[in-house]
């Protein structure tokens, strides 16, 4: 089992969780957390004006999303987040990354079934 | 052309019946102008950092209650007492108001005087609210609670005299400042700028300190102070009408609304020409520096020159606070760029464009009334300066000015109030 | 029955002296429609998302910024001046009111015209802040005020001739009016559901359209709302009644607060029953249906027939905006729902239970006024949808109503203004 | 010294012209009042938890739409028809007031009489409106709704009859109550206490249970308040002058506004000196404070105990709310602390300090007005007491007072209202 | 040395901490750090109201809690949040779940002292 | 590659990110996403008062910012937060925690390049 945490613009959310209902075979049950975070890499961050004075924010608005998967979904899942979170065809600066950590164990609460289940 | 005459004496009450008409249309504007005050806690209060909302409202609130009480008890005496040679009123009588009889009117107004004592109250309330907007998220509280004690006191009660008195010198030698921008606005203006040059930058200016944290906030007070300054302004037809709610008062009701609105308008344009981004803040602020600009000549103009005293002023006050990045000093809310730079335009445009009552200005070929004005207002910038330079110094000295650095870094709301403005 | 004249000519000022209370009592109400227009701001603010609430506020202040100007500068005259014909008021002198005495007086009321003017201007700036309602969320802010600037000159300032000069041809045939139910619901309503047809739906509509960023500015705003409605309302009796002050105002505010109040618990009910949630926003909806629908009745009718007025108010209301669901247009904030359908139902309900003065509706067994007013609505409401139609047009045209799909994306506050609402 | 006499037999109208002054400024304090509504909203609303925001405002708004009904159908009738043996007025004709012609004067007062009831009406609004701050985020909408609408028919209207009508018992004995402080704040304090006691704490009360969740919108309720209370006071000028925006509503307002500062400057003393932070609820606490306690004596006093009133208030309620965690019982918001313990301060400080117009207090050596005033503040404690316990006990039994517990955990905006406060 | 992540319904956190108190030997030391999040999975979303038109959120309001444990004691870490998360016995839909994620260093920031004893 | 999780006071924040920026060779490109959550550990909360009643919240304001770093950065990032985030020189307690989590992938969105160049 993994996590697959992704960062992404908080625009291409609605994107991202479609694609991700199309290849996760849960329908609309698809799970997922989202969290909205602050980023900070090469995408410059928005420039706001306070009169007349331009303000560039130090830090750009990104949403993270977490899906704990099993291994042989980790793939299409980052296929996914990929078409949903891409820019474009080529993409820009600050569309983000995709983290796939490890994942030891996985519980589900209601049942307290363990692993691939209960992903 | 009359003026806020200092009362009669105490002991036999004005003559004549009570203008019911007028004495409404004063109550409406003292409560109008006391709104003003929680109107400017959320226009300040909405551009500043989170950590330093509540510290930020609490400035205008605090001088609700602080000034609130001094006005009652000696600032009325000192502003409006018996002339002792037009510098200063006195009239142990007025002190807490005690000699003063409910149902004396004021001078040849039908209306009763403490009726007239409120209207004025709240105007020194809403001074030194102004010059908190210069030095938020770093001031110490009790610092500022003297500051404004003092200042109420010495600077701004003197210079009501000076100006708005019968007897009062510069009201003698005519200058006109309809209802304040040279006693509040100019005043407060520069006095903002002294103590923000005293304390210095805020230890994070400029990235990390402009960061509004509800704009919202900030639009929502400043429609309550436009609301608010038709009290402000109409109700000062106060010193050139009777009944008040005359022909005086809907000319600078007619001006205030005109002026607003043009201000607004143009800061829209300027900002949209300069960096195609018509803001929210510079919306509040064009209304505001609009406000600001009419006030002295607001029942002295026709409305269509209204238009250009407010188009100006967002014009002036537009270039003031961009001045203000270069010479690099931290008027946190440009409390200065605003109400000073934008009084100092309202003075000088009364000048030009004043022809009522009977009064001739610059487009009337009269100089001598500008001249008046610009003598006017910097006497009264210069008597502000210092006065805020030395009652600053001494709190500056006595228990300093500033919170400390870690005071500062975490946030003046849980430091100095323990709170937090949003528990969301 | 008497309604606002063409004002005399303005070289003789009117005869008698000025009326102090009158005049007090309508420079407050001045006020207090001004309060409407944040008021506004906040109501709408409120039920927008995030990252349009900046935007959808500055609407409303850009129509005090625009249309405050624009008043002086032409509205006034078109609206008032002298009559040519019924159909449009015109008086060069009345441009930017160089040629207006401030100490003219209005017509046979003992108060200043200039606070009739300002008055009047207040209703001017409102109407189209309400047709924001509608196109918020997508409309491009320029576009919005090349519109609403052509929209007030050739909708706004005709329709008010018609209805409100006493050389009106549809006031001169009876049609019933009081504070603005055709003038500015009616025409603002149906003008907000052309532009929302010509504009489309959002780009999210509905699901993700629909989620109200804070509900406390909804609630607060409909507060100042109703509380400002007093002088719109209440203000009009200045077409009804020397002194202004008097019988009339006062049954216009007893009414005003009577059907808002009905109509508020009615919406509540109906929610009850229907879905078993009395929400906020329904609380808010119902006191503007309320307010709205008694406006065009609110100096004519008995209060007792206010609760029916506004029990109706929200029945027809509620109905309304769900039918928007079915027919899938997208009125953002229901400006159409509430302010179209709420200011028809008010202008048959004032010909059926007006008495006052000396009026007779159906209740009293005459169908006439009924008529009258059905007639009068249906062509103010072809007028604006016309009038609407021509100007959308031709703005569409030249610059385009909507934003782009990107900046929709990711919120006006930000691709227009450049600012964020919140930093929390 | 007079009162609100019972209406003139309907048939004949009083005679004599209209004021408009008077009128305008009975216009302006209704309209000031209802804003006092919104103001508690906020004002309460920033105090609770993020999850029963909405609802919290909500009691508020309710009471607006609930009792603004109720009192054009019966309420005004029960507190200021004819009166039946000085304990409850009565007259048929006041139903929905029918049989009450728009023109009629009030009294020997040159006002609309439907002026005056809307004066009251919202006095018997914001009554009710003050228990739900004892009662947030626990008690169940319906059963506030039933509880206000038997509370105030049964309850606030006897008591209105008894204090201020001209055949009331209590006001014939000599009991004086300017504006409200027994009828309004003691009685809605007690009930509050009484509520409070049978509902029991919230279920997570304390720790959990207190973490305001927005006090910006406390200090703008304040601001609100302390504005919409200069109508609430000075315009209850009504029952003892004409003209009635004359010298005594000049006195209310200056008492008003005096009250208030000192009572909040002692609170941030109190605090300061306590605790070390002068909060930001401290600020809006003392405000409110300083006004409920010159609320009875605001025409009566001079300024200067103006002063003491509102100082002694703070000390008195900062004691009570502090007593609260002692006892242990759960009055959310403090209605009572704040409302019932300043309201019988200032029942208390009138009989000592009245003077005006032509009384005598302690002060001038006369004890007799201050039994009368402990006297008529407990038999309306009393009063209020019992009655709240019958009409209590009666919802209790028949619908119950209380969310279910998971509603309770959840919030009441998303369990009662279905909606939350913030999409942020 | 494992992180504990667990996604829970915002109301159960008091009860989760209550727990966790009792088997982490730390009193009232317990560690932990606390998310708010939204989560999309089988549970539905709230519904609210519009104008009388029910709007059912897409996502639902969740918290997310992460707890750095040493491996002696994630069963009984799990076994807390386990009883504290769950609604009644059975467990209802929409209860979360429980990531566990092996976690290959951990450093105290005040002492900079690392491994277990820092946990 | 490893995922560098710490969680510092929320004033420190800027300080830590100035460290950062020396250390990992990206100038200000270095790449940080910044999470707001609330912790709970030996610092105690706040006090605030309600009307003259102290109240101590239980939780206090943190800041957690991931960092992916590849190995041979992993060191010199932990050195950085801990010279940025220590309170003076001996640290206080509050200070917080670091945790290096191993990761398993890393995707750069908008190229879609794999591993440690994506980082
Ligand atoms: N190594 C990293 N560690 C933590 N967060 C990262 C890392 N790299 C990228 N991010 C997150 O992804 C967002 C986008 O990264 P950015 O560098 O702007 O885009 P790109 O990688 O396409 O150049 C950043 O704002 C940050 O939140
Ligand atoms: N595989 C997963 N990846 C990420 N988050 C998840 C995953 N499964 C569940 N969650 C989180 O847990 C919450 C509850 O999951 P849900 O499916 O509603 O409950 P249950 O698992 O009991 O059916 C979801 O809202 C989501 O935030
Ligand atoms: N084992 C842990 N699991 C999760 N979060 C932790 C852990 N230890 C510390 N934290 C986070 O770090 C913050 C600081 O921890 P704290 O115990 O107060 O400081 P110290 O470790 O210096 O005593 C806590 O508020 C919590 O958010």
């Amino acid at each position: 089992m993994k996590l697959v945490i992704a960062v992404i613009r908080p625009e291409v959310l609605d994107a991202v969780q479609y694609q991700l209902q199309a290849v996760l075979d849960e329908g609309d049950n698809y799970r997922l957390t989202v969290f909205s975070v602050d980023g900070h890499g090469r995408a410059l961050g928005e420039i706001e004006y306070f009169r007349g004075q331009p303000v560039r924010q130090r830090m750009v608005r990104r949403t993270q999303i977490e899906i704990a998967v099993n291994d042989e979904y980790v793939e299409r899942t980052i296929d996914a987040i990929l078409r949903g979170a891409r820019t474009g065809d080529k993409g820009e600066v600050g569309d983000g990354k995709i983290f796939v950590v490890p994942l030891h164990e996985c519980i589900r609460i209601r049942t307290g079934e363990r692993g691939g289940d209960a992903v | 052309m009359t003026a806020f005459p200092a009362p009669l004496p105490l002991t036999l009450a004005a003559a004549g019946p009570i203008d019911s008409g007028s004495t409404a249309w004063m109550l409406a504007s003292s409560a109008l102008v006391l709104l003003m005050i929680p109107g400017l806690s959320l226009f300040y209060g909405g551009m500043v950092r989170q950590k330093n909302i509540l510290s930020t409202m609490m400035y205008s609130f605090v001088a609700m209650a602080v000034i609130g009480v001094q006005w009652i008890v000696i600032g009325y005496a000192l502003a409006f007492g018996t002339s002792v040679g037009g510098w200063i009123g006195w009239n142990p009588a007025l002190i807490g108001l005690v000699g003063l009889p409910h149902d004396q009117l004021f001078a040849d107004k039908a209306i009763p005087e403490l009726v007239f004592v409120m209207f004025q109250g709240k105007f020194a309330i809403i001074t030194p609210a102004l010059i908190s907007g210069a030095i938020a998220e770093r001031v110490r509280l009790s610092s500022f609670i003297a500051f404004i004690i003092l200042w109420t006191t010495c600077v701004y009660c003197p210079l009501a005299h000076w100006v708005w008195a019968s007897e009062g010198w510069l009201f003698k030698w005519g200058v006109l400042d309809f209802a304040g921008g040279t006693v509040v606005h100019i005043s407060s203006g520069v006095s903002a700028l002294v103590l923000a040059l005293m304390l210095g930058k805020r230890r994070d200016y400029p990235a990390g300190a402009i960061q509004p944290n509800n704009l919202t906030m900030t639009l929502t007070g400043a429609g309550l102070l436009w609301f608010g300054w038709f009290g402000f302004n109409a109700g000062s037809a106060v010193g050139f009408e009777s009944p008040v709610a005359g022909t005086i008062a809907g000319l600078a009701f007619t001006t205030t609304q005109t002026a607003a609105a043009a201000a607004a308008l143009v800061w829209m344009i300027i900002e949209w020409s300069h960096h195609g981004k018509p803001t929210s803040l510079g919306m509040a602020s064009g209304i505001v520096a609009g406000l600001v600009a009419i006030t002295p000549a607001a029942g002295h103009v026709k409305p269509v020159y209204a238009i250009i005293i407010g188009a100006v002023a967002s014009l002036v006050c537009y270039c003031a606070v961009r001045l203000k990045s270069r010479l690099g000093y931290d008027d946190s809310l440009d409390a200065f760029g605003v109400h000073g730079v934008g009084g100092f335009w309202g003075a000088i445009a009364t000048g030009i464009f004043c022809t009522i009552p009977g009064l001739s200005g610059l487009i009337t070929g009269h100089a001598t009334q500008l001249f008046k004005q610009l003598a006017g207002a910097s006497i009264a910038a210069a008597f502000a300066i210092v006065g805020t330079l030395l009652i600053g110094g001494l709190v500056a000295a006595t228990m300093g000015l500033r919170v400390s650095d870690r005071q500062e870094r975490d946030g003046l709301d849980i430091a100095i109030h323990g709170e937090r403005g949003y528990h969301l």
